[in-house]
């Protein structure tokens, strides 16, 4: 029987860091998501109560508060490490094993990268940072 | 009274003159409530067809070798009663996601060599001299890691796992089981040599939590709980600065 | 034969291995909601993108800025929370398996865990739910 | 051709054989070891041993007490300067489980805990909740696997033993998984290969315990020692056998007869549930007898009754028991009384070997339940088993280490041919064997009724002549086997024929050794010699084999240091 030399087994950092984020985007998108869908997406809409992206005023006077803007970055951004995460294995489990190679890596994670950043560049231009 | 009677339909191949798996059916007395699968199957090989082949020991749920897949689901054979099944019938397949050996036998290779690259056993910069005694170890220690140790590598889980039968690089949930059990053992310092492997790309990483495992291991070990926990604790290890310590 | 690399001796023999069939996930009840569960990012990212969305058109100024209230919108905010909650529940409930702690040498229980990710649910979308009502008109 | 070869070659792959493989390279790193196991080392029937494993760790306690203990146990049969090296080696190999992280239950303090059990006189039996043997096992071989010399052939299982000018210089053994036929040589063989409780019908045994080991050093030449020597443990499940470990007598359970009455009163009065099994087992029956038992389905039964020590002392020491309950009565434990019997459990008997494990045939060693070193006499006490695997494992490891050190390397010239011939030996009479009508079911469950029935917890001369009869019977149907599969892949029904053929020939020795040991010493209770004669039998039966069924039957005196052989009574 012939021995296989077996390469040497180090962690994977990379996989480590992007599970790290994957979980944490998973807890912020839990906690933080399902009010927002509530209060913006249902009730708001159906006018049932008064909501504060209703109105231009409101909605660029809250989106001008540093606070509310590293929220909402956080609220947007992190949870699609976990998107990103959750869709790459959604298709190595219907039979796409090239979801794991490192290209689909860079393509899934990267696009959460590109979120991220676009999510910073919208909310700086969008509103003025104010602290009234 | 009529004699009771069961359909029991089992996997046969012979790989010297099958090409692929087939379903044999026999029909079997159900004579006893107290009748398990692994009964059923005795009674075939001793009185039906002496050629069907499974593994079968201690028929009390603690060797782990007669686990099968029965009716779409991975069972310890030895422990599932017939009184459970009948009047429907039984169907027993080898357990999913592993090579079909002969019959009813899987090939578990990979997994003893899985369970090697592991290192289970305790590991100590210093070891203790026979002499000094044992170390001293409080029950809530044991607590810790008692779960882990509970494994009787059945492999139901590596057979309830999509990740594994997907690809079967993917370590698994009972070597990271055991590897946790031992990383949990306060007489044990070898956490660090275990992270090469089981942090490793093939590693805890590729456990999507489906959680099945832990559906269908017999012996409580939570597998899945096992790998999430060392998925947190290793990438706070490495992320959080102060993790990285003994 | 190497007694230093190999420390078992199997033969070789042909074994059949069945492929993993694409429908595994229809299989069993456990598999199709774990797939369910793998999905809601789908929704969810959609729903975030349109937050952003929103975020972006209030950069273009007061007559440019319509607040949506279309059916559709509505209909695709429901199936969003649909998704959503259900990722709730699925992750808080599996953070009491993941998380582990200790107060005073004994370990937490995974209930009292799983209670108090609900709990940090609740206050969090009670205190969201406020600021988004309140500074609203 | 080229054969496998080994310095040192262990078959078996239960606790006595991993300690031993263990032993080797730990007493010379240099030496390379095999290791041949019908069934993976995890799955050997070491796991289901439950209670515990007996070792002198208490400043309470005392080498003598346990050698005195196990001595009076064993009805005097035991050697005792044995017993006296094993007292004193156990809390070592104890601790050194402990070392390789047997998790074993503790004390608050955090030292070992021990337990009472049956027969000894202070709590002594260290244990790993209820699941010893399970913990004990899983430990050595996941320990073994760290020493890359320990080189294993699983699924192998052994038909022979390569015998030249007297010296054992390896096995034939065949590949289950390609069925091919390997001679694997060695300086050195050490059995390891446990017991044989699938000789009888009813027992607590696995089926794998075949007493393989035991027929092949038999058919090499070694005598069978003390073979008479069966051990029938009170608590076993009705239709199952699953074993009801001592401990929960250890623990506190009650043993009550269908009239509610702890009926030991009349025969283990000081001891109660906390006496030596053989004298509980034969109570029981008693008791059955004089129709003080439950009826059940699956024929008569008593009750062990642990409802009174709480929830909370059954779920940390007796989780598996439980587990059990549920699992295989469909009772719970906390709530409702155990139907137990006596189930056929252990063999005192077995290879002749010394103290170091060596038998008469050079090179031929055996440690653990195959072997008889002389430490269990006429009774096994509960818990000291395991400790023997520990302690006779280890110093078979060590005296075969030393022994290969100046042993000559094997030849492979008479090798070949041996192979040769038992290959051909396997294909003829079995593999490509066309005629034949008798089921290997048939005649195994017809032999163990004939074994449970004619040599169980009570013999006579007429039950056991009568067995002999019986016996001879079977072998003649065996001449006229059918073998339904011809494949040489994982072929169990081959498994099965060896298996049988070697238990007819134990079956055979335990047979002739107990219609010889015309007294009642032990677990050999004689109806018809009921007392214990020291005059003609304070002896070793030792059993060769023949060319007729019956074997040749030598005795040899017990060797006596300390105590004094004296009435048993507890
Ligand atoms: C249910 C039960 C409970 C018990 N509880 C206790 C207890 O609490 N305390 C105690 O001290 N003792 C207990 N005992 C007894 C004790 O467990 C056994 O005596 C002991 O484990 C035997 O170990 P072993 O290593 O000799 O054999 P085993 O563990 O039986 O191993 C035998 C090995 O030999 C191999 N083998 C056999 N034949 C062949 C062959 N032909 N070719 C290749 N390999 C072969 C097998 O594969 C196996 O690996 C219990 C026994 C039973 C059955
Ligand atoms: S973790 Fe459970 S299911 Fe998996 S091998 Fe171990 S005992 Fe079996
Ligand atoms: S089923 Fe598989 S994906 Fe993970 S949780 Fe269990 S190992
Ligand atoms: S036969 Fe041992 S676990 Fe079923």
């Amino acid at each position: 029987m012939s021995a296989k030399p077996k390469a040497v087994q180090k962690p994977a950092l990379a996989h480590l860091f992007w599970w790290f984020m994957f979980s944490q985007g998973g807890l912020f998108a839990a906690v933080l998501l399902p009010v927002h869908i509530v209060v913006q997406g249902i009730l708001g809409p159906l006018g049932i109560v008064p909501v504060v992206d209703r109105h231009y005023d409101t909605w660029i006077s809250i989106l001008g508060n540093p606070i509310v803007k590293l929220y909402l970055l956080v609220l947007i951004s992190l949870p699609f490490f976990h998107f990103a995460h959750r869709l790459r294995y959604l298709l190595v489990d219907l039979g796409v094993p090239a979801a794991k190679t490192v290209p689909a890596q860079a393509g899934f994670y990267g696009a959460a990268v590109v979120v991220t950043l676009l999510t910073i560049y919208v909310l700086f231009t969008t509103a003025p940072i104010s602290l009234g | 009274m009529a004699e009771k009677r069961i359909t029991v339909r089992a996997t046969r191949f012979d790989p010297a003159k099958d090409s692929e798996p087939r379903l044999q059916s026999y029909d079997i007395p159900f004579s006893d409530d107290s009748m398990v699968v692994l009964d059923a199957l005795n009674y075939i090989k001793s009185h039906v067809d002496g050629s069907l082949s499974y593994r079968w020991s201690c028929r009390m749920g603690i060797c782990g070798s007669c686990g099968m897949t029965v009716n779409g689901t991975p069972k310890l054979t030895c422990s599932a009663f017939l009184r459970d099944y009948w009047p429907g019938s039984i169907t027993i397949t080898p357990l999913n996601n592993f090579p079909i050996v002969r019959d009813l036998v899987v090939d578990m290779e990979d997994f003893m060599e899985k369970l090697k690259s592991i290192k289970p056993w305790i590991i100590r910069k210093q070891e203790m001299p026979l002499g000094a005694g044992e170390h001293r170890q409080t029950m809530e220690q044991i607590d810790d890691f008692r779960q882990f140790s509970q494994c009787i590598n059945c492999m139901l889980c590596y057979a309830a796992c999509p990740v594994y039968g997907l690809d079967d690089k993917f370590l698994g949930p009972a070597a990271i089981a055991l590897a946790r059990r031992y990383n949990l053992d306060s007489r044990d310092q070898g956490t660090k040599e275990r992270l090469p492997v089981i942090a490793h790309s093939d590693g805890v990483w590729e456990c999507s939590f489906v959680g099945e495992c832990s559906v269908v291991c017999p012996k409580g070990v939570d597998p899945a709980k096992a790998i999430q926990q060392t998925k947190l604790d290793t990438s706070v290890r490495f992320i959080l600065p102060y993790g990285n310590r003994e | 034969m190497s007694a230093e690399t190999e420390t078992s001796s199997r033969v070789a023999t042909r074994t059949y291995k069945p492929a993993m069939p694409a429908g595994w996930w229809l299989r069993k009840g456990h598999y199709f909601w774990y797939m369910v569960r793998e999905f809601t990012a789908l929704p969810l990212a959609l729903w975030l993108l349109w937050l952003l969305y929103e975020i972006q058109r209030a950069g273009r100024g007061p007559s440019g800025y319509y607040p949506p209230s279309s059916t559709p919108f509505v209909v695709f905010s429901v199936i969003c929370l649909l998704f959503a909650l259900y990722h709730s529940i699925t992750f808080l409930r599996l953070a009491g398996v993941i998380l582990h702690f200790k107060v005073m040498d004994k370990p937490v229980p995974s209930g009292l865990v799983v209670a108090s990710q609900f709990g940090a649910w609740l206050v969090a979308s009670i205190v969201i739910g406020a600021v988004l009502i309140g500074f609203g008109r | 051709m080229d054969f496998e070869s080994y310095d040192v070659l262990v078959v078996g792959g239960g606790l006595a054989g991993i300690r031993a493989a263990i032993a080797v390279v730990e007493t010379n790193p240099s030496l390379k070891v095999g290791m041949v196991s019908k069934v993976y080392p995890m799955r050997s029937h070491t796991v289901s041993a439950e209670g515990g494993a007996a070792a002198v760790l208490r400043p309470e306690d005392s080498y003598e007490t346990h050698a005195y203990d196990t001595i009076k146990g064993s009805d005097y049969l035991a050697d005792q300067d044995v017993v006296e090296a094993f007292v004193r080696e156990a809390p070592i190999e104890v601790i050194q489980m402990e070392h390789w992280g047997c998790p074993w239950s503790r004390d608050p303090d955090g030292k070992i805990s021990v337990r009472p059990f049956g027969g000894m006189t202070t709590w002594r039996t260290c244990f790993a909740a209820d699941k010893t043997g399970f913990h004990m096992l899983h430990t050595v071989f996941q320990t073994s696997l760290k020493y890359p010399q320990i080189h294993r052939h699983d699924e192998a299982f052994v038909t022979k033993l390569l015998v030249e000018d007297g010296r054992c210089v390896g096995v034939v053994a065949i590949d289950m998984r390609s069925g091919r036929f390997d001679a694997i040589t060695a300086k050195a063989v050490i059995l390891a290969t446990g017991g044989m409780g699938r000789v009888y019908a009813f027992t607590t045994n696995g089926n794998i315990c075949t007493g393989d080991g035991m027929a092949l050093a038999y058919r090499a030449g070694v005598g069978l020692k003390d073979m008479e020597m069966v051990q029938f443990h009170p608590t076993g499940l009705p239709f199952t056998g699953i074993l009801i470990t001592e401990a929960v007598r250890g623990e506190g359970g009650y043993l009550t007869n269908k009239d509610g009455e702890r009926f030991l009163k009349r025969y283990v009065p000081n001891k109660m549930e906390l006496g030596p099994r053989d004298i509980i087992s034969r109570a029981m029956i008693t008791e059955f007898e004089a129709g003080r038992g439950f009826e059940g389905p699956h024929g008569k039964y008593m009750h062990l009754d642990v409802r009174h020590l709480g929830e909370a002392v059954i779920d940390r020491k007796l989780p598996f028991m439980r587990e059990l309950g549920r699992e295989f009565v469909g009772i719970d434990i906390v709530h409702d009384p155990i139907p137990v019997r006596p189930v056929m459990h252990y063999m005192m008997g077995g290879v002749d070997a010394n103290i170091s494990g060596a038998t008469p045939v050079s090179g031929l060693y055996a440690a653990g339940e195959c072997a008889n070193v002389g430490l269990n006499g006429g009774n096994r006490l509960g818990s000291n088993s395991l400790s023997e695997c520990l302690v006779f494992g280890a110093a078979t490891g060590r005296a075969a280490a030393d022994y290969v050190s100046s042993a000559k390397a094997v030849s492979a010239n008479p090798i070949e041919g041996m192979l040769k011939d038992e290959t051909k030996r396997i294909e003829m009479d079995y593999l490509e064997k066309k005629s034949g009508e008798e089921r290997i079911g048939a005649i195994r469950e017809d032999m163990q009724l004939s074994m449970d029935a004619g040599a169980g917890v009570f013999r006579t001369r007429e039950g056991l002549e009568n067995l002999t009869k019986q016996l001879g019977k079977l072998r003649d149907r065996f001449g006229r086997i059918k073998i339904e599969d011809s494949s040489r892949t994982f072929n169990t029904e081959l498994m099965s024929v060896l298996e049988l053929d070697y238990m007819l020939e134990v079956a055979e020795v335990i047979t002739y050794s107990a219609l010889a040991r015309e007294e009642s010493r032990g677990a050999h209770a004689r109806r018809d010699f009921p007392e214990r004669d020291d005059e003609k039998f304070l002896k070793h039966t030792i059993a060769f084999r023949t060319d007729e069924i019956s074997p040749r039957l030598e005795y040899r005196d017990v060797r006596i240091t300390n105590f004094k052989p004296q009435a048993r009574a507890y």
